[in-house]
């Protein structure tokens, strides 16, 4: 059968919450309205104010609550309507949130989840277009969780939920829509996918395309387009930034010695720049027959006239570009 | 026809304030076909924005002003040369008022060169000569305009800064510390609630413990007027001014009104509020029809000469139209413009790093 | 010796209540010695904590609460099982009285492994159950202490969470923001400012442009109490907790206090008030001094049972600061624990790719 | 002469306040207390209530008004007490400063500079000692400059306050006291060091150590030791780090064929995870002899207590240690 990721995160969310009465879930239109984005499409009217809470338009203010309630023991899903607020409360993700743990010696354990959609949707310009990735992936004392189909965000969001951690969970606005062929497990309400594993969505032998969330999309894309032309490119979904799984990578490249990173967010000091480093300081270097190409967003805030928006994102077209420079193909 | 009518509002209700506003005002026949005038075009306007939405031809958010108009243009009315505005991502509606043509606004809906900001912006982020936005993240353009209020009162000008923020805004936090920062420094800044009923699907009454919207700077004083009468908002507006003026610091104004539409365009306004709600509004509270009515039965003006307006006003909006869905768009080479202001061209790098280009303006 | 004894407290000013606390409390004999014995604890743990600080045994920051212990032992003294508290940074005292020793006070300050987070907190980050910290970032702990009244609710536990802050951080937005969800969803949090006059080097009045504390709540009802009196704090604290328990959501809470050290120990703190300001609060309106006087005239206590006590505390502080002073500290490996709760060991890089180091525990 | 780089700071604004009237400086203690650490020293007195201005605690609000001043023409210089308390104004920084001019197509110009200690102080623990030179440097828009010397303090603090755009200003606290020798064009008033540009504060043959703020200190200690046993290493001084001057390391790497980076930040997504990148995809590769090393602040938060704190952090011996893998010397 097929679901889409909006689906995919409505079930795992319910079952959390049937499944563990100190699970909630707050944040703005969560609840009454079933989610800006219908994320939470029916939790509200089957669970009850409880479990499923609207608040104010203050970040900041229920992102602390949510992390006061998980220092109490509670174990909140804090939905940002966008990652773009979470700015906003990034204070208390990063300093009450992440550290807590660390600084009170592990007296003070936070299961919390910070979720919402991460990075540009269709046509929203620069203030709501921020992919806050390689943020949140550089900070210890936090998991950062990006599915990409179905069954990650399944899987993914229910191990999330069960963690024992604060998780911020990057989702993508416009794959929401998108079906995916599941398997009957992933239906199973204990399906749960490991954080800090990434998947290799393809296997392939001649080029290494490593990405996670949208990317994703754009990197199996270019995998079909290459395949035509005698391609064959192993497409990694990384599925969790932190913990970030090097070792799949160092793996995969073992075999095809050429390496392609895609993301859609900035380039600098983004997770590609951080695989090139890691490729650097390991094996994989050695492995390389060509250096490793990023394929990002531009460097540009994100404009928002449809031509120039486009523009600004990568495709699967400079995937191909980038695993043909790589393969020193024309 | 009459030249000066005089007419009564609604009373203000006042916060921490011994007198308000007057509740007689007048109005002189070249202002009332001036506001009506104004507010069908935002009206017209913003019908039009909603027909590209739905054409596709407007991309992501969309929020319109309609229902609103009578607090843009009845604030307008009362601001005086080098008076600034800020607003939320509801912008359309100011920035025409504050200097742009409907081509312009429209055209930035659709993404064309002729656009205010050329298509970088869209819907949210659209600038004038004193006006400072279109600000996409709810609250942040309270501070914002107490900060333009501050380098009013640096430079020692008699102005103020018109600050408007929804009554989903109004909990924000940083209200509450931009207007400490006001009060402490005596700024000259307006903080005007606009409260239309609803933070997208959620009621004032679901987001805000107190919904006295007025009162919520604490101790700054505050004035209720009635968001739907043109008249009342410019009076209050006026006398709001001259608390500002006179050096008391910033002043708290709720407006009531009302958005006919959903919240954003994709969004239908029915699930958290009944159609008759909304008909009702507009069958007895509308801030079109109302003045209509008002500067009828004065005879300040004629039914012809409003309908003469309502043609030209069509005629402005159509042929802006035209421009905003035939208009060119930037061309690729924009996407690296912009970035810096007066600093020499740099290497900015493009989604591969062949794709790096040296900024071309 | 008595053994129950009436006084009176200055009566609480009352923001949007009919009626508070009594202005009549008792206190017998056993809770007089113990309030007496919990202030002299902090105050000379604090005095002890300061010494080593200027021994250059404490790094970093180094708050005290000196001068502030009647609000602390008070409102400690009306707490019953299960309630919580949060607060900023000045946390040494609270950290005591929700039940670490002095010991893991002060050989957190040291940062030895004696200490109640092993040295890895410090000053400023210290915890006990239902004692949340010790936050170093002014006005977070406010939506802190209010999430962690949800979970009271949530669980239907009959409970407060105090939730302490200063005039300083009283301006922060997350405040406000607290504040609105707090009543929104009747929350059992008590808001409690801690007013000592100054953040910092910055006086109440130039950081607020309303001092009254305990009515910036605004629609939340709130009290001012004598932060100086343990009396009127603990019967402040019981009539407010009675009033979460009802139901009825938040309060705020002004402690007018005052504090004897700089802000932190690297501040001298008379260059923004007089010693004499200082040398006056002490005589006049010391929380210990003037608690002794009322006991010690009401026949509750002898001068002398006191003196053994102040030996007694004398002696737990000493034998603390010893430990505190010669215990030993975290072995390396413990850089790398604790970063996250019931995980699999992790791979945690070092300075360099080679001091890359799995986990230890 | 000498100069510390406090003092450096505080005659930069000194004399930018002077100079022009738009500019002030504002933020928490800078006026009556001459600042938490004494950056502004006697200005308030010298220029008074309206050009150097206390605020509340309220960094998101203080910030706010900053950048609405400059949207209106002044140009502020908003102090942070350390940059730790920008998270609470960091929307501000970022969406309503950094991408306004993009969002406007150049019609409200920024002229704004955020500053304070960055990093990491002496014992103040996990909340107080954030370094945030990659989360600053990963976004367009803003310019991130990070002095190290008291040449660069004063040099690069007055190029940001001139500089039309909005600049986020790394100083760092551990800094402020330490003497430096400085020409007497540093004490020019006109003395101005370009953003953008690197320094090479040290020539050398064998080796490239690029490093930024403290970084450059332990590069520098690095440097004198390596000496000793007869390796010549090149020091490269950012100065900036946004715009990034990315062709300073090329030319030293052509000539040194090693590289080694220096920051005191976290790894993941790092400042030198950007230089690993670049490195790749530029004809630098090629020129390496060995791949690049990265010497970072241990990926964990910090601790409070000495032992555990300077084991969190990098040291010259660190950098020692890296040079010499990277020339495979014993
Ligand atoms: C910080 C932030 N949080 C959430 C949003 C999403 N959002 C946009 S508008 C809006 C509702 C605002 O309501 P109100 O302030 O009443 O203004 P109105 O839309 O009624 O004009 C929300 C939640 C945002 N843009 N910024
Ligand atoms: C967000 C933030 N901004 C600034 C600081 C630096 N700082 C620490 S304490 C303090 C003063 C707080 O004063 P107050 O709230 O009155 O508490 P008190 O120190 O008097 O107990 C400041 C400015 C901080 N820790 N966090
Ligand atoms: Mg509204
Ligand atoms: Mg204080």
């Amino acid at each position: 059968s097929t679901m889409t990721v909006r689906d995919a995160l409505n079930q795992a969310m319910d079952e959390e919450i049937k499944r563990d009465d100190r699970v909630f879930l707050m944040g703005e239109e969560v609840a009454q309205y079933d989610g800006a984005y219908k994320i939470s499409k029916g939790l509200w009217k089957k669970h009850g104010d409880k479990r499923v809470v609207d608040t104010p338009i203050t970040e900041m203010g229920f992102a602390g609550i949510a992390v006061g309630a998980a220092f109490a023991g509670l174990r909140p899903i804090c939905e940002f309507m966008t990652f773009n607020f979470s700015m906003q409360a990034i204070d208390q993700i990063i300093n009450s949130a992440a550290k807590t743990y660390y600084m009170s010696a592990g007296r003070v354990p936070v299961p919390i989840v910070f979720r919402g959609p991460n990075g540009a949707a269709a046509g929203v310009a620069a203030q709501h277009s921020q992919d806050f990735s390689a943020w949140y992936a550089h900070c210890p004392g936090l998991k950062v969780v990006c599915p990409y189909s179905a069954e990650d965000a399944k899987g993914l969001l229910k191990a999330a939920i069960r963690d024992d951690n604060p998780v911020v969970f990057l989702e993508n606005e416009i794959l929401y829509g998108q079906s995916f062929p599941v398997g009957d497990e992933v239906l199973s309400d204990d399906f749960v996918v490991p954080i800090g594993k990434a998947k290799i969505e393809r296997a392939g032998d001649h080029v290494t395309i490593v990405s996670y969330s949208r990317g994703v999309e754009f990197s199996l894309e270019a995998a079909k387009q290459l395949e035509a032309i005698g391609v064959s490119a192993e497409v990694i979904n990384l599925r969790s930034l932190r913990p970030f799984d090097f070792e799949s990578i160092r793996q995969s490249v073992h075999k095809t010695h050429h390496l392609v990173s895609v993301e859609t967010g900035w380039p600098f000091a983004g997770i590609g720049s951080e695989i090139a480093a890691q490729v650097m300081e390991s094996d994989v270097f050695d492995q390389l027959d060509a250096p490793l190409l990023r394929v990002t967003g531009v460097d540009v805030p994100m404009p928002y006239t449809q031509t120039l928006e486009a523009a600004a994102l990568p495709t699967a077209e400079h995937v191909v570009k980038a695993v043909k420079k790589s393969l020193n193909i024309a | 026809a009459s030249t000066e009518v005089s007419f009564h509002t609604k009373p203000c209700k006042l916060h921490k304030l011994d007198n308000g506003p007057n509740t007689s005002v007048t109005l002189n026949r070249e202002d009332a076909l001036k506001y009506y005038r104004d507010m069908q075009v935002i009206r017209r306007m913003e019908s039009a924005a909603g027909n590209l939405y739905k054409e596709k031809k407007i991309r992501g958010f969309c929020h319109l002003y309609s229902g609103q108009e009578a607090c843009a243009v009845g604030m307008k009315a009362a601001m005086t040369e080098g008076d600034a505005v800020i607003t939320a991502y509801r912008c359309h509606g100011w920035t025409w008022l504050l200097g742009a043509t409907v081509t312009e606004v429209l055209a930035e809906l659709t993404g064309r060169v002729a656009g205010n900001v050329h298509g970088k912006g869209g819907s949210m982020h659209m600038y004038t000569k004193n006006f400072y936005g279109g600000n996409g993240i709810v609250g942040a353009q309270q501070p914002l305009g107490a900060g333009v209020a501050l380098a009013m009162k640096y430079r020692e000008q008699k102005n103020v800064c018109v600050t408007l923020y929804g009554d989903g805004a109004a909990n924000q936090g940083q209200l509450f510390e931009a207007t400490n920062m006001a009060k402490l420094w005596d700024l000259p800044v307006l903080f005007v609630c606009e409260n239309n009923g609803f933070g997208m699907g959620t009621t004032a009454e679901r987001s805000s413990a107190s919904t006295e919207y007025y009162t919520r700077g604490d101790y700054v004083p505050g004035i209720w007027v009635d968001g739907m009468d043109i008249l009342a908002v410019r009076e209050a507006t006026k006398w709001a001014k001259e608390y500002c003026d006179s050096g008391k610091g910033p002043l708290m104004m709720e407006m009531a009104t009302y958005r006919y539409h959903g919240h954003s365009m994709s969004d239908p306004g029915t699930s958290y509020r009944t159609r008759e709600e909304i008909q009702e509004v507009r069958k007895t509270r509308d801030p079109i029809t109302g003045f209509k009515d008002r500067i009828i039965t004065s005879s300040l003006a004629t039914e012809e000469e409003l309908k003469a307006i309502d043609k030209e006003v069509r005629k402005e909006v159509d042929e802006a139209l035209k421009i905003a869905t035939s208009d060119g768009v930037l061309p690729p080479e924009a996407l690296y413009a912009d970035i810096y202001h007066n600093t020499p061209a740099q290497e900015i790098r493009g989604a591969t790093i062949d794709e790096t280009i040296v900024q071309p303006f």
